[in-house]
C-alpha cells in the first residue's frame, strides 16, 4: 500500500463544489498553506469550511475565502488582527458563520471520527450559544448537548509521514490537525517529508495511517505567519 | 452423505473469507477462529490488521522463546510489528473501531438472523459472563462478517430467523462465511451467494434456521485444502 | 480623591493574582492582559502554564527575530519552551480544561455578577462574533479568576448583580481581582476579602453594582510598584 | 515541582478502604504489578477495581481478589485461561461484577477524564448490557446513553517518566494506562526509568504531567505473564 500522491494539485483534485473541507492550523501554525492554495487553484466553490479562525493577511484560508469559494464557515475566533477579508464579506452577507467554542469543536471532531453521534458538555450552557441546544441534568450540574462534527475532505499539514499515512506533527503545529485527520470521510495530508515505513517509531506515531488516505510532500513548507509579515498574496 | 464429510473445515472457511479482503484494507480479526483469517491473504495483498489493545500493522507470531509479552494481541498472544506500525491507547484504539475507520471486521459466531443480529458472547447459561470487544466490534466496521460452522455441534441451525441467545448487536452483520455457503444479509433476508458444489439448494435450506433467497446466479463455493 | 489616583495598574492586578498561584499548580492564562500574570510569579514557585493549542509548560516569549511561529500560545504569540514540556492536540488540550485538571484559571471581563457568571467575550453590539476558547476556559479549572478594572472605561460598575452582556458562563467565577479590591463569590454574594487602605468601604461600594458583603477580616490591599 | 516517591509502598499508602481504583493493563501488558503488590501489602479493602481483566493466575489483580480486598470489579472480560480465583468468588457471590464493553469501558474512562458527563454509542444498543439505560436516536440510528466513569486513584505502569510526571509507555503495554491516568483524581505511576525534565522529547510525550500526581521508579518490573508461566504466588 502506497498512500503517497505526487502533487498537491492531485491531492486537491478530487474535492467537489460543495464539499465540506476542515482545515487544519491554529493562526499560522499547521495551516497545510500548499493545499490550500492548490484549492484555489484547484477551484472548487461553495465549500463549507471547519477551521479555527478565518484566516489570516491573504494568503491561506483567507485567500480562499478572498476568492468566493466558502460559503460557510465552522470556526471559534474569525477575529484577529488581519482578520479583513472575512469581517467585510461577513458584515456584507456574504458568508455563513457557525460560531463554536473552540473546546466544544476540538471535542466535536473527535466525536466524529469516534463515532460518538453525541455528548455533553458544560461549555456555552446557559449561553447563547446554546440556545436551542438540548440541555440535561447530571449528577446535579446542567450540561448542553453537542453533535459530531464530520467532513468529505481534512486538508492536515503534519512533519513526517510515511507511505502508510503515519504521521507525526511539528510542536505546536500539531493543534486541529490530528483530530481532523480522524474525523472526515477523505484527509490528505502534507508533510514536510516522506519516509520509509518503520522510520517513525511506532511509539511516536501521533496520527496512525487508518486515519489518512492521501500523503503529499511538500519539502520546506510556507509558514501564514512568516508569509502574513512579507505581506503575501496568494494567488 | 452426511454434511461431515462435505464441510470445510475451519482453516477452509478462514481462507474463503481472506479471499474478500483487498489490499490495504484494515482489519480487525476477532478471538480465536478468525485470527486463522490473517493467514490466507492472497499473493500481492497485504491487509493492515488492527488489534483492540493498541496496534496498527502487526504481523505473524513471534517464535516460540522469542516472545515479548508487552506486545500481544487481543487474544493475549504474542505478535510482531511490520514496518509502519503504531501503538495507540485504548480510546483511540476504540475510537478506530466505533468511528467506522476499520474496512472489515470479522467475528465468530454462536447465531446469526436473518435480520443481521449477531450472538456471539454469551452463552446465557449462567458461569462468568464476559463481552470484551465483541460489542464494539460489531459497529462502525465498514463491513462486518462472521465466519463459523454452518450448524452447531448438536446439528442445530446457526443460521436462523431471530437469534435465541444474549445478542451482540442488532442488524450488524453483512456477510456470513460458514463451513457449506457464504450468504450475504441484505434487506433483512438471507441471500445464498455461494454454496458446496456437492449440496443441494435443498439440503442447505434444510439445516438453515431461516429461508434462503436465491438469486439468478449461485456460485460454487470452491475452497483448496489448506491447513 | 479620584480613583484613578490610587487604583492599581494592570500589572499591579496581575501581580496581586500571581501571589495566589501555589508552586506547581496547572494555569491557563486568558488571551492579552491576563498572560502578564506570569511574569510576576514569587520566588520559589513555579507554575505550570497551559495554552489551548496544545502545549503545556511554556516559557517566556523568545527574543524578537528568534521567533518560531510554530511555538506559539493561544493568543498567537511566540514562546518557548521549559524542560518538561509536553505537545498535544486540541481534544487533548481541551479535556485538560474540561476534565478539571486546571488548577487555575484567569480571564479577563466585561462584568462579572455576584452569582459568578461571567461575561467576557462579546460586547453585544454586532461586528464579527469571536469566542474562541472562553466558554471552555470557565469550566473545569479548579479555580476561575478575574482580573480587571474595577469599573469600565466611563466609569459604570463590572461587578454587578446580572450581567448585561451576552454570557460566557454561569456561576463560574470564584475570585476577583480588581484594580481596588479582592472580592470572592460566595453562596451568591460579592465577598469582600481586601481592599485599598485609602480606599472607605463606602467608596468601594459606590462603584460596585451589587451588594459587598463585609466579613469581619478585611485585609489591605497591598501590591509594590511593579512594571 | 518534583512527583517523585521513593517507594510504591509510600504511594499506595494513601489509599483508604473503600476507594474506587482503576488498574492499568491489559492482560499480563501493562499491568502495574509492583503497586498492585504494594496495595496487597498495604491492606486495604473493600476496593472497586477498574480494570480490562479480572486477573490471572496468582499475582497482581487475581492476587488482591484472592486476598478478599475487591468488593467490586469494572471491567469488560473477566475470563481467561486461569481466572480461578475471580470464578470462584464471583459464583460465591463473594464479589459484584458490572460487566461493561471493552470500548465503552475506554470511552467512558476517556469521558471522565475529558468532563463529558455522558455520551451516545451505537454499542450495546438491544443487548442486556443495555437495560435500562436511556437511548436515543440520531439520524435515524439508535444509540445507548452512556455515563462517565472515573476514580480515586489510578495505578498505572509506563516506561519513561520524568519529575513532572511526563510519561512513555513501552509496546502494547500502553493500552489503558494513558485513559486511566486523566480519569483518576490521583495517578500514581510506576515507571522503569526516572529521567531528568527535557530527556522525554516533548512530541514523544504520551501523557502530559498534568494527569500525574506522583511517580515512582520500578527498574525491571516483573511482567505478569513472565511471572504466571513461573506460577508464581503473591504474597
Amino acid at each position: 500500500m502506497d498512500k503517497t500522491l505526487s502533487s498537491v494539485a492531485e491531492a486537491v483534485a478530487m474535492i467537489p463544489d460543495g464539499a465540506t473541507v476542515m482545515i487544519g492550523g491554529f493562526g499560522g501554525s499547521g495551516a497545510p498553506i500548499e493545499l490550500i492554495h492548490a484549492l484555489i487553484d484547484h477551484g472548487a466553490k461553495n465549500l463549507t469550511v471547519i477551521n479555527n479562525n478565518a484566516g489570516n493577511g491573504h494568503v491561506g484560508l483567507a485567500a480562499l475565502i478572498e476568492q468566493g469559494q466558502v460559503a460557510k464557515l465552522i470556526c471559534s475566533f474569525p477575529r484577529s488582527v488581519d482578520p479583513k477579508v472575512f469581517t467585510d464579506l461577513y458584515l456584507a452577507g456574504g458568508i455563513e458563520l457557525e460560531l463554536v467554542p473552540q473546546g466544544t469543536l476540538a471535542e466535536r471532531m473527535r466525536a466524529g471520527g469516534a463515532g460518538i453521534p453525541a455528548f455533553y458538555t458544560p461549555t456555552s450552557y446557559g449561553t447563547e450559544l446554546a440556545k436551542d441546544k438540548p440541555t440535561a441534568e447530571f449528577d446535579g450540574k446542567m450540561y448542553v448537548q453537542e453533535r459530531w462534527l464530520k467532513a468529505d475532505f481534512a486538508l492536515i499539514k503534519a512533519e513526517l509521514g510515511d507511505p502508510l499515512g503515519n504521521l507525526t506533527y511539528r510542536m505546536a503545529a500539531r493543534n486541529f490537525n490530528p483530530v481532523m485527520a480522524t474525523a472526515a470521510a477523505v484527509t490528505i495530508a502534507q508533510v514536510s517529508r516522506i519516509v520509509a515505513p518503520g522510520e517513525i517509531d511506532p511509539e511516536s506515531v501521533v496520527t496512525p495511517g487508518i486515519f489518512v488516505k492521501h500523503v503529499v510532500e511538500v519539502a520546506n513548507p510556507a509558514q501564514e505567519e512568516a508569509l502574513n509579515r512579507q505581506e503575501a498574496v496568494y494567488p | 452423505m452426511s454434511l461431515d464429510d462435505i464441510k470445510l473445515s475451519n482453516a477452509q472457511i478462514a481462507w474463503r473469507a481472506a479471499q474478500d479482503i483487498d489490499d490495504g484494507a484494515y482489519v480487525n480479526l476477532g478471538i480465536g477462529f478468525p485470527e486463522m483469517v490473517a493467514k490466507f491473504q492472497p499473493k500481492g495483498r497485504e491487509a493492515i490488521f488492527h488489534t483492540e489493545n493498541g496496534v496498527l500493522n502487526f504481523g505473524r507470531a513471534p517464535a516460540a522463546g522469542e516472545e515479548d509479552w508487552d506486545l500481544i494481541n487481543a487474544g493475549k498472544k504474542a505478535i510482531t510489528l511490520k514496518p509502519g506500525a503504531a501503538f495507540f491507547h485504548h480510546a483511540d484504539s476504540f475510537a478506530m473501531v466505533r468511528g467506522g475507520h476499520l474496512d472489515v471486521a470479522i467475528l465468530g459466531a454462536y447465531e446469526v438472523a436473518q435480520t443481521g443480529d449477531l450472538a456471539n458472547w454469551s452463552t446465557g447459561r449462567g458461569g462468568v459472563p464476559a463481552v470484551g470487544g465483541a460489542m464494539d466490534l460489531v459497529h462502525g466496521a465498514k463491513r462486518v462478517a462472521v465466519i463459523t460452522d454452518h450448524v452447531t455441534k448438536k446439528g442445530a441451525p446457526k443460521l436462523v430467523e431471530a437469534c435465541s441467545l444474549p445478542l451482540t448487536g442488532v442488524g450488524c452483520v453483512t456477510r456470513v462465511y460458514t463451513s457449506l455457503a457464504v450468504v450475504d444479509i441484505e434487506g433483512g433476508r438471507f441471500v445464498l451467494r455461494e454454496k458446496l458444489a456437492a449440496l443441494s439448494v435443498e439440503d442447505l435450506q434444510a439445516v438453515t434456521g431461516a429461508e434462503l433467497v436465491l438469486p439468478d446466479t449461485i456460485n460454487d463455493l470452491t475452497v483448496p485444502e489448506v491447513d
